[in-house]
């Protein structure tokens, strides 16, 4: 009989101009990163609102990535730089109220790094793996 | 009359938790109380009210009515609804206890809510004289003796003992399961605590206060009150007094898209909120103003006209203790109520 | 600090209603006990000699009803606490209110009383509190009169009084104070130090009592959106109950989230929660961050100030350095 | 437990019919899912209708009780269910629950009466099952008028049935009207309430004395019409009015559909105006 192997849901927030090029280059050259990661293109990282992660992990997600051009390379010129304050202290909090700093994660991905998008992301499954189940910020009813 | 001492409080609990859920009110951090779930050698409250009221139990602050499958075009219903099981609310205030038969004037008329009644049927309420009410208690104004709780059981606590007198049989069922950590007793320790609760209750701040203003059939005499104006000036429109009130029984009903189909359920609503009646086609209660009108109005008038006089407000003061701006029944009485009240 | 009495601050209000100055006050209205105090507006020098007060229980910060005071004819009176002024400043940084509709006069405060506390010290049946220097005299239905340390039962965020000093007025009564170091951050940094589970345990525990009555966000004064997210029924997540811990999860980080940078740290979301669920923690938690990651900031120190939130630099912290910054 | 009957519990039918009645009417048959009515009700009653996950929502029944075979609703699209409706199509599943409210009193005091229905826009919804009740019990009743007004030819509901049946009845009266002059309209033109008062003037005191007045439309027509109803002489115990408020439960529980101590979705939706008249001003 086949074992179920635990397989998180990951959830990539990649930017357009960037990570979701990085993420198609990946795939054009081959290189393999886990299916359990879900990609959603935003038009900049900057779009992603901290509702947007919450809602993931609401709607079943174990982990939330989220990816954009390199600072200073922003499309926009200042998205991400916004972002990254953002980011910064919204992960903060969710390590305050005692979730697992290691569900969340932000990555600087720009187009030429398809290496880089397949490394962070098996990277990143394989750390949400060892966490297990997102628990702490789940939403049962979504569960069920 | 039977009695247990105090001394003997841990049996008489166990023995009631064998049969039941028990939820004893329970002292928490930070002067908080709250009914708890019972669990062996866990210590009772002595504080007067739990910061939420009894009517959690019975219509809480959110409940599942029902779950649908959709597939295509089709819909599948999914009845959940399931017997609840056997509890006893222990240490039930007579405000409390008379909170229910107000909500029960609700959900038990035609058509009966069903969620509601499942659990009323299951829920025996052990009710608890107040020695000690505090300023912001006015259970009186609406005819309700504190030494006198009612409820399926009548309790007294005093130094040493409980006192309890089964009111309905199903109290008296409950009773009699208590037999073997229960004793006889007279009547004299409790009618003393009477006395005493009564001499009590002539020196509290808002004993004065009077309802016979208002009641059935009054719409015309307030609904038009410059009063209202300024009563609600500085109402924030949030849903505090509504959600620590024990009468305060509007829902919405919402659904909930899960990643497997919808959940309907149903939760407290406020018509403090702007979007309480707020329609595609517009809203009949445009400012706060109306809006608080109607809740006082609803408590004090509307309400008694529909239910044979019956306030929907009884007094148990949490509204007039959390109101973060402090505007409250009670002073929407007095100003309204004219000579009366002063 | 000295003590202002409310008969100067009716005079002063009789001498600015009288030459015109301002047309009605916005001041605390005495109730039913000594702590029950309501916002009211006052029209007249009449209603206020009848019911103003201002003492111990005159908390409640005004800044966010002059959104709604300013949409209004003719100019108000509001007299402002240091704390408030902040409020004040952010709201105007924002521009929510008309200016040019209000007279504000700056009032010392040497600290609010928490009612809560007198509860919780003296019990039920609290007839009547009179206030002294350092000593609160309390008068008890069941244990006549006890006498409590004044500073015992100041609200938490008197305690923590960040300033006496007053950023906006247009006049002034009596001296001001100074910018104060406070403590404010301690109860943040000893969560901190605990482990991920205490601290989940901490938030799970608080809030779960939660009842969704948005109170915290009704009084915020810098909640002033005109439709919040969370009662647009076309946001996804409008509720008006929390339906389980995610829920009230979701609330909480996203309020705190949106005001984050704005906060004055005025603490009226902890002083009105019905369910004592100490708000203020999640607030500073995001202020203590932004002045660790971005320097020190304070909203509404100065009106038209750029929030950290709307700000950046190109050498800010990783988000990845964020986080693990509890771990050194 | 779950053998007891929950008021909130709805019942699964199908959508079996969908009609364009105006561009923003549309018109949707409901059947059980085993081909029959989903419930009996009076005329001026109301139902239940719901999507799961895009929510429920209080129509009026525009179907008459005579109808043995099918119930009808027709809805505006305004909001988020209407809107969701009008995208469906035939052969949807939707949840029902009702009928809810007191109805029109057809068999008590409109018995015998001369009847006069007042209706613009989408306010005929209600009425027309009062109209296509007194219709098929047509002895019971006196003579009949309809004043219909819409803002525009395309917007009158139920166009095809005015003409084809209700205006070939020759024991009914239709008088139609648009708000403004349009091409291919030959017909009255002007405001509802003025129409009415133009129509009802010609009525003699003695069909004056018996004629009832059913009244539906948005709040500044039934102002007005009220108005001018009176002014020719007609008593408000002699005009009813149907109301819509938001609803949640429609069994007088959930408390927002209240207007001073009555329950609209209960003690209503019909009211008489004199009745109304002691009802706080709040609907």
């Amino acid at each position: 009989m086949q074992v179920n192997e635990y397989k998180p849901k990951i959830v990539a927030f990649c930017c357009n101009w960037c990570s979701y090029a990085g993420a198609d280059l990946a795939g054009s050259n081959r290189l393999a990163y886990p299916a359990e990661v879900k990609v959603i293109r935003v038009p900049c990282s900057c779009r992603v609102n901290p509702m947007f992660i919450l809602r993931a992990f609401q709607r079943g997600a174990d982990g939330v990535i989220l990816c954009g051009c390199h600072p200073g390379d922003c499309h926009y010129t200042s998205g991400n730089y916004y972002t990254r304050r953002r980011m910064a202290l919204l992960f903060s909090m969710l390590e305050y109220l005692g979730i697992e700093k290691e569900r969340t994660r932000v990555e600087w991905v720009s187009a030429a790094e398809g290496a880089k998008f397949a490394a962070t992301m098996n990277d990143f499954v394989a750390t949400v793996k060892s966490l297990g189940e997102n628990k702490r910020l789940e939403d049962l009813r979504c569960k069920r | 009359m039977r009695k247990c001492s105090l001394s003997n409080s841990t049996a008489l609990f166990n023995k009631i938790a064998e049969n039941a859920t028990l939820y004893i009110p329970v002292d928490l951090e930070k002067g908080r109380v709250a009914y708890k779930k019972y669990a062996d050698g866990m210590k009772m409250s002595d504080a007067l009210k739990t910061d939420r009221s009894a009517k959690d139990f019975f219509f809480p602050q959110t409940e599942n009515l029902m779950e649908f499958k959709t597939e295509g075009k089709s819909i599948e219903i999914i009845d959940n609804r399931s017997e609840a099981e056997d509890f006893v609310v222990f240490g039930v205030r007579a405000c409390d206890v008379k909170s229910l038969e107000v909500l029960d004037k609700v959900f038990l008329a035609e058509p009966v809510d069903s969620y509601y009644k499942n659990r009323r049927e299951h829920g025996v309420i052990v009710s608890m004289a107040c020695t000690r009410p505090t300023e912001t208690c006015f259970c009186g104004t609406f005819g309700i003796d504190a030494s006198a709780p009612k409820g399926d059981i009548e309790c007294y606590k005093t130094d040493d003992a409980f006192y309890f007198n089964a009111v309905t049989e199903k109290g008296e069922a409950l009773l009699a399961k208590l037999d073997g950590v229960t004793e006889s007793s007279d009547e004299k320790a409790v009618n003393e605590q009477k006395e005493q609760i009564k001499k009590v209750l002539d020196k509290l701040p808002l004993k004065d206060l009077k309802a016979d203003e208002f009641g059935a059939d009054k719409t015309d005499k307030f609904f038009n009150s410059p009063e209202w104006k300024n009563l609600s000036e500085a109402c924030l429109g949030c849903g505090t007094c509504t959600f620590v009130c024990p009468t305060c029984q509007c829902y919405d009903i919402k659904d909930f898209k899960t990643n497997k189909g919808v959940q309907r359920f149903r939760c407290w609503d406020s018509c403090m909120y702007s979007d309480f009646t707020k329609m595609s086609a517009g809203q009949p209660r445009l400012t706060q103003m109306e809006r608080f009108r109607q809740r006082f109005m609803h408590k004090l008038v509307y309400f008694p006209t529909n239910n044979d006089g019956m306030f929907s407000c009884v007094g148990c003061g949490r509204c007039v203790a959390k109101c973060p701006i402090s505007m409250n029944i009670v002073k929407v009485m007095k100003t309204l109520g004219g000579k009366n009240n002063d | 600090m000295q003590k202002i009495t409310r008969e100067a601050l009716i005079e002063k209000a009789a001498a600015l209603l009288s030459e015109g100055k301002v047309d009605r006050v916005l001041g605390w209205k005495s109730g039913e006990f000594s702590y029950d105090v309501t916002p009211a507006i006052f029209n007249n020098v009449e209603e206020m000699q009848k019911d103003f007060v201002y003492g111990d229980f005159s908390g409640a910060n005004f800044s966010k009803y002059l959104v709604k005071e300013t949409k209004k004819d003719g100019k108000v009176l509001i007299f402002l606490k240091p704390c408030d002024t902040y409020s004040f400043n952010q709201l105007l940084t924002e521009h929510r209110f008309d200016r040019e509709k209000v007279y504000a006069v700056g009032i010392p405060c040497d600290g609010m009383i928490d009612e809560n506390k007198i509860k919780q010290a003296v019990g039920d049946g609290i007839l009547s509190i009179v206030s002294e220097s350092e000593t609160v005299k309390v008068e008890t239905l069941y244990d006549g009169v006890k006498e409590l340390n004044r500073a015992d039962v100041f609200s938490e965020r008197c305690l923590n009084c960040k300033s006496k000093k007053h950023v906006a007025y247009d006049e002034l009564i009596g001296e001001d104070g100074l910018v104060l170091d406070s403590n404010r951050f301690d109860e943040v940094a000893k969560l901190e130090k605990m482990t991920a589970d205490e601290r989940f345990a901490f938030w799970q525990n608080e809030l779960s009592r939660c009842i969704r009555c948005n109170a915290c966000r009704d009084i915020c004064p810098a909640c002033t959106c005109e439709k919040c997210v969370f009662d647009n029924p076309n946001s996804g997540v409008e509720n008006k109950a929390a339906a389980n811990s995610f829920e009230e999860k979701m609330f909480h980080i996203i309020r705190a989230f949106h005001v984050a940078g704005r906060c004055t740290d005025c603490g009226e979301c902890s002083r009105v929660c019905p369910q004592h669920i100490p708000l203020h923690l999640l607030n500073r938690k995001f202020i203590k961050d932004i002045n660790t990651f971005y320097g020190d900031y304070q909203a509404g120190a100065e009106v038209g100030s750029r929030a950290p939130l709307v700000n950046y630099t190109k050498e800010d912290i990783e988000p990845s350095e964020a986080v693990n910054r509890g771990d050194e | 437990m779950t053998n007891v009957k929950e008021p909130l519990i709805p019942t699964v039918c199908v959508i079996t019919d969908i009609r364009q009645d105006t561009p923003d009417v549309k018109t949707f048959r409901v059947l059980t899912l085993d081909g029959k009515k989903p419930f009996i009700h009076k005329p001026g009653q109301c139902a239940m209708l719901s999507m799961p996950g895009v929510g429920e929502a209080l129509f009026s029944i525009t179907s008459s009780p005579t109808n043995t075979e099918y119930v009808e609703f027709s809805i505006k699209k305004c909001g988020c269910v209407t809107s969701w409706l009008h995208a469906a199509e035939v052969g949807q599943q939707i949840t029902v629950r009702g009928p809810y409210g007191n109805g029109f009193p057809v068999e008590t005091e409109f018995k015998g009466q001369d009847m006069l229905f007042i209706a613009g826009g989408i306010g005929l919804a209600p009425v027309r099952s009062v109209i296509n009740y007194v219709r098929d019990n047509r002895a019971n009743y006196g003579k009949v008028d309809i004043v219909y007004g819409s803002r525009s030819k395309d917007d009158l509901v139920f166009y095809k049935e005015i003409i084809d049946e209700w205006k070939n009845d020759p024991t009914v009266n239709v008088h139609l009207t648009i708000d403004r002059e349009q091409e291919g309209w030959d017909g009255h033109v002007g405001f509802v309430p003025n129409f009415v008062k133009e129509v009802a003037e010609k009525f003699d005191e003695d069909k004056k004395a018996k004629t009832t007045a059913v009244l539906c439309g948005p709040p500044i027509m039934i102002k007005f019409t009220l108005q001018g109803l009176g002014e020719i002489g007609f008593n408000k115990e002699q005009i009813y009015t149907t109301l819509e408020l938001r609803m949640k439960c429609g069994i007088g529980k959930c408390g927002r559909c209240n207007v001073g101590s009555k329950y609209v979705c209960k003690d209503g939706p019909v009211f008489r105006m004199d009745q109304l008249d002691a009802l706080p001003d709040e609907y």
